[in-house]
């Protein structure tokens, strides 16, 4: 089986698509003859044509309606926002339009796109190049959310969410495009190639939408991740000798509730990690489920460990960004509580 | 260091603020002198092929027809039989009876909200018949027209309106904002503009996939100003979308007059210059300019020529929805003193004079369209008003998903319906 | 004292601010000459001149960009988003922009503008004319969110959002613009003058940001609200004959952490009420805010009565409305619990 | 009941869906053969208190002063001392000293990113000189220009780009995002398009407080299709806003070319018209005429007449960032063969032509420049580069608001900062 990183998988995936279904095409900025500013479309336009993949204006307004109008039609239509910090121009169409279409016509029309957008931080971006804007969506009620952190999760969700009837956010974690990211920002990258997740079948397959990965098994302490936060939870498990159970949500809306549900009964702690802004970000949610549904089992608080409540400060970013260091006390904390 | 040329003496003007205000409010004489008109028939009609450089005039212009004693002249008469006429004649009459009886059923209590388009029913129904039935229509509230020429059922339009448990849309949707796929009417969003871009998109997908349906938009030139009209003229010229995009120039926006969306400054048809669109400016109450001028930019969308912009010259003649009274913010005899009159009376005032209708035909036909509201409405009431009679409360939680996920099965369960 | 309902407190504060500084002015979609869809600023333009209060284009995103401008100018703009269903279009300006002038410039610019738009359901609106909108705001690092429940605070906090000079989101509940409501809808509608809130000073006072009010004192459970479900919340607990602690939280950032705090500790029980969306509603990071500072010493796990993951649907109103029947079932499900 | 009127027949031309293409990839030559121009000095001056409506054709023009020998030519010559136009010079050669320099501070890893405005100097530069010093500029990343030309001081500059202890923008932006109130530089902002609106509002402020100062914004070609675009000028033209709404066309947006923009359809000028706003589209490598037209435009500004959209039209001679490698999408000789030329040559040859400048002084003037960029570098690199130092990690809480609130202080303790 082939190696890809994450950029590859995230290729095989639109091409795959691309070749069985003449329905679906692909727009966004920079993504036609160039291939993409990180390459995800690159090779797309030579083999299939600039119909079925081309540039569109800097409107990501425009990029959104011009989706929902094909996907209404009966295409289905892949976007690229370029950076999801640039994804509000197109918030109104999203969350307005995409999310209710279906809902406010009786399923007469459909907005069945996928917006693909690379998203988060650790890659010195800067405070407009690395925004984690998943809670923006999971509110809204209509919309899924898919957040992959392997390439092969990367591919078969990719090819479930074009797959799938309803619009779907996809947010891709830049910082792992290359390779997995412990988090440990002083030490050498690692490539894909090392880790197992990097063998991709080259054709067909989907990792279905509303499932959960239970990434290492664990009898202590439920941690809940996604994106690039699922190695750093990893690695920090490891580190602080804590036996945990890591869970990849891979999918935040629909929310796989029972893999979350099962675990923490099991373990009776839990802690939540995402690199967005603590307030009213998605680990709110969690934490709240959590609470409801296994409440008489929890045996200490449940904790965030979150990016701060401030923009994301180019010379602080790993100040910012929610490391091991800061997982890990939260894992001690939480064995301790 | 700063330069010395940077620190040079400062015209005196003091600026001010300039805040656009119409030509009269409640208690002034309604003052439409400002308006220029051509005579109708002097505009060029040129052919669809032409460059749209070569016609930017036509923007700044008013495409007209129907002259004062119901000729049709000049270029742009679209020379329709008289059987086309009457239809659209009776289209609008109808048009206008479901309106003035759903306006008064929703003052009756019997739904929460209603919208006429009183004045405006050419812009709608001209363009339906100039339109194929299955190019796809992405209207706002304003163009119920559109369904009442493509012969979607009144009692349907009313079980919409109603929320009731025959309502098309579940009773998910505010009143009059219809839905048909099979109609070719996209969804209406109470959100403005969302559609237009929307029907640029439609109208690329037909492209691409080498059908030979084309799109028609509608805006209001109060949401012109909206992003959505930009992205939607952007995406239009770049992709050369087989789609219209008509503006209806009804000179108000709720309360607020043409000149707040920029209308004092220039026409809303000029707008598509500064995209390389051919942009065209009709008397939208002449149902022969509005049919000419679709059929016109349609025939270019269809020959893969790209899109065209339309704005339709009108004027509402009645207030925003019933949430509104348009009496505290504009000149009472307005509507009697618009200089473009009223498009039923316009389009009855030619079919009599080219001797194809008649005083008593059209008292008929009016008896005939009150008759058709009356039954229809009877039909929806015995089903039920708002609040009398619904669908399931199940519907609530349908159709946000292709497939119901757990959480919104539990709240469904919790709702207990 | 002059009794006022909430739109002629909200007038009022307009009034007051528009003749204390002229760096104030007021702007929005129909609110020049015709005094706004809801009245709210009937009578100002007339008072103050074109210049003061005056219509802008159907251009939200237009209309907030405006308004940073002038803020960065040292003016403090006011303006009105019709609805906040149509807040969206601004979406970007107020997250990309509004919320981070002062972070990214250093605090060499700032955007003191105060946003007013009327939310929430209970008229019938059908779904782009009652959404609540506030979580999409409360995840966003610098910008302040508030709702008033009261004429009195409406005032109050209206004219302390003016004068903050940060920007800040001022939701006003428009189901009880013209009367307290409890949720029975079959009841006959209330006026404010039978309410002691309705007593509004002529004058300025301001209502601080960042302080709840304990809207009800009690020991049995506390219930965490605002706007329109504080009147519920409070009818509902009377109805259960259950002794909540009723808290209305008026600003929900900043939070008053500590008066919640202080109440969940004294209660051991929490219920949280709003009419939003449920997931990753604002009442997702109360409840996670409330487990991580009152763990030990909660009872039973904390319920969220909230409106459904839907839009809100125009026939059925009231079963998506949080209402009497479903708060009052909370409370008895904590109480239990 | 279906029209029979709806169903005519159709027209026979299958559509298709057309995507933009420039006129060479790498590897074909690069031709600008399309691009027509009109002679320097051809296009008239009209007075600034002229109709727009008058000088629609400006827009579809290009002024030109400076002729192919650097003779300044016709009525938009600005006819400036040679002081100024040296100070012009010097402005634009430190400007590329200084750019040069930072890239190459990157490529050495000394900061994370940077962005040049080669080949586009004159756009910020003339305009800076034609403004006074408080007029307020909106700018994008690509007129770090008017920093240098308002004498904002290079080593502050390379401070924010270094991102160290010293940095006025204490850690919070990634490089090239200045921000200067005291210099009139608005803080910019990584999204596209923001400012725009932002400038308008800040310019109606201004004529609100009977203020003499105006605002002027600049955009890219790419960033037009955004819909704060619109906004900008729906506002710009309905309050009559003092303030200069540049367009700089350097013909690409990262890898984009101008098509994908509108650019093949009509001039990025005349989308000015559609608002009833006066255009003109100006030679942006042509130092005089962008002085002479910002100078026109601010004097209309400052008259109380209100707005002026200007394109810049130009060229981006390098990558788009350090993150960009343009020969990935256009041919390599593009920079070489436009018919524009460089703003840098073009005002020396001026200045040697009216004899105001020598080819001896001009080589001093880049060693100085040089030395001015090396002194700056080498007092920004004592202080340190990205990484080696940087402000307070507490700053990292400030300002989010104006005061601290309690999530804030708690999160800072936890950061343990
Ligand atoms: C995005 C958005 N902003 C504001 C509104 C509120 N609103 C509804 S209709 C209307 C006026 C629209 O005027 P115009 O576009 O001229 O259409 P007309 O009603 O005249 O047909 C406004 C402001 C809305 N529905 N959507
Ligand atoms: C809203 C938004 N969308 C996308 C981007 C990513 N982006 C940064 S620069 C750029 C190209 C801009 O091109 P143009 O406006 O022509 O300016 P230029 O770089 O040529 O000066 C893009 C797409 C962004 N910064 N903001
Ligand atoms: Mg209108
Ligand atoms: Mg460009």
């Amino acid at each position: 089986m082939p190696t890809m990183n994450m950029i590859q998988a995230l290729n095989s995936a639109l091409d795959v698509k691309l070749n069985d279904d003449p329905n679906v095409l692909i727009f966004g900025e920079d993504v036609g003859y160039f291939g993409g500013v990180f390459r995800v479309t690159e090779g797309l336009q030579k083999k299939y044509g600039a119909t079925r993949c081309f540039d569109a204006p800097i409107a990501e307004g425009g990029i959104v309606a011009a989706a929902i109008g094909m996907g209404a039609y009966g295409l289905r239509p892949v976007v690229e926002i370029q950076f999801a910090d640039y994804i509000y121009p197109a918030y109104d169409q999203l969350v307005s339009e995409a999310a209710r279409l279906r809902y406010r016509s009786a399923g007469d029309f459909t907005a069945p796109l996928t917006v693909r957008s690379p998203y988060g931080g650790g890659i010195f971006g800067g405070q407009t190049h690395s925004q984690s804007v998943e809670a923006l969506f999971t509110h809204v009620a209509g919309l899924k959310t898919v957040i992959p952190s392997t390439p092969y999760d990367a591919k078969g969700l990719l090819i479930a969410a074009i797959e799938d009837d309803d619009p779907v956010i996809f947010l891709e974690p830049k910082r792992i495009y290359n390779g997995p990211f412990d988090g440990h920002h002083e030490r050498p990258v690692q490539p894909w190639s090392k880790h197992p997740a990097s063998e991709v079948p080259e054709g067909r397959y989907t990792v279905p939408l509303g499932q959960a990965a239970v990434v290492r098994e664990g009898a202590d302490v439920t941690v809940l991740a996604y994106g690039t936060m699922v190695h750093v939870a990893l690695a920090s498990a490891a580190e602080a000798g804590v036996d945990a159970e890591v869970i990849d949500l891979r999918t935040l809306i629909p929310l796989d509730i029972e893999t979350v549900q099962a675990s923490v009964k099991k373990t009776g702690r839990c802690v939540i990690v995402h690199e967005a802004t603590r307030t009213s970000g998605f680990g709110a949610e969690l934490s709240a489920l959590v609470q409801e549904h296994c409440f008489f089992h929890l045996e200490a608080p449940i904790e965030r460990v979150t990016g701060w409540d401030t923009p994301y400060p180019h010379a602080f970013e790993w100040d910012y960004f929610p490391g091991p260091a800061r997982v890990i006390a939260a894992l001690r904390r939480v064995m301790e509580g | 260091m700063v330069d010395t040329a940077l620190k040079r003496g400062r015209n005196a003007v003091v600026l001010s603020l300039h805040i656009p205000e119409p030509e009269g409010r409640p208690g002034d004489p309604a003052d439409f002198s400002k308006i220029k008109l051509p005579e109708p028939g002097e505009v060029r009609r040129p052919p669809i092929e032409v460059e749209p450089a070569e016609i930017r005039d036509l923007a700044f212009t008013l495409i007209r027809v129907l002259d004062r004693e119901g000729r049709a002249v000049g270029p742009w008469d679209p020379r329709l039989p008289a059987e086309t006429l009457r239809q659209g004649l009776r289209h609008m009459v109808l048009t206008r009876a479901y309106d003035d009886r759903m306006y008064r059923a929703q003052r009756q209590g019997k739904t929460s909200f209603y919208m006429k388009c009183t004045g405006e029913e050419a812009v709608a129904i001209a363009a339906a018949q100039a339109l194929e039935f299955d190019d796809m229509c992405f209207p706002t509230y304003r163009q119920q027209g559109l369904l009442v020429a493509r012969g979607y059922a009144l009692v349907d339009m009313m079980h919409q309106v109603y929320s009731n448990a025959r309502d098309p849309l579940k009773g998910r949707q505010l009143p009059i904002m219809y839905s048909s796929r099979q109609f070719g009417f996209f969804s209406i969003s109470g959100n403005l503009g969302t559609q237009y871009g929307q029907a640029v998109g439609w109208a690329m997908a037909s492209a691409y996939k080498g059908d030979s349906r084309i799109a028609a938009a509608w805006i209001g030139e109060g949401a012109t100003a909206e992003g959505d009209f930009h992205n939607a003229l952007t995406f239009a010229s770049v992709y050369r979308a087989p789609v219209i995009l008509n503006i209806v120039n009804n000179q108000y926006a709720i309360s607020a007059f043409h000149g707040i969306a920029g209308g004092q400054r220039s026409t809303f048809a000029s707008r598509g210059i500064g995209y390389g669109l051919p942009a065209l400016r009709v008397d939208g109450n002449d149902y022969l300019a509005v049919y000419a001028a679709t059929a016109w930019a349609a025939e270019r969308a269809r020959s893969n020529l790209g899109a065209t912009v339309i704005e339709l010259y009108t004027y509402r003649a009645e207030g925003h929805s019933t949430s509104d009274d348009p009496s505290r913010y504009r000149p009472q005899e307005e509507r009697e003193r618009w200089p473009l009159g009223d498009p039923i009376n316009r389009l009855k005032q030619h079919l009599i004079a080219i001797g194809a209708w008649s005083e008593a035909q059209h008292k008929a036909l009016e008896a005939e369209c009150a008759e058709a509201v009356r039954a229809a409405l009877k039909e929806a009431e015995s089903v039920g008003t708002l609040g009398q009679s619904r669908p399931s409360a199940k519907e609530m939680f349908e159709d946000v998903y292709k497939e119901m996920p757990w959480h919104l099965r539990r709240q469904r369960q919790e709702a207990g319906v």
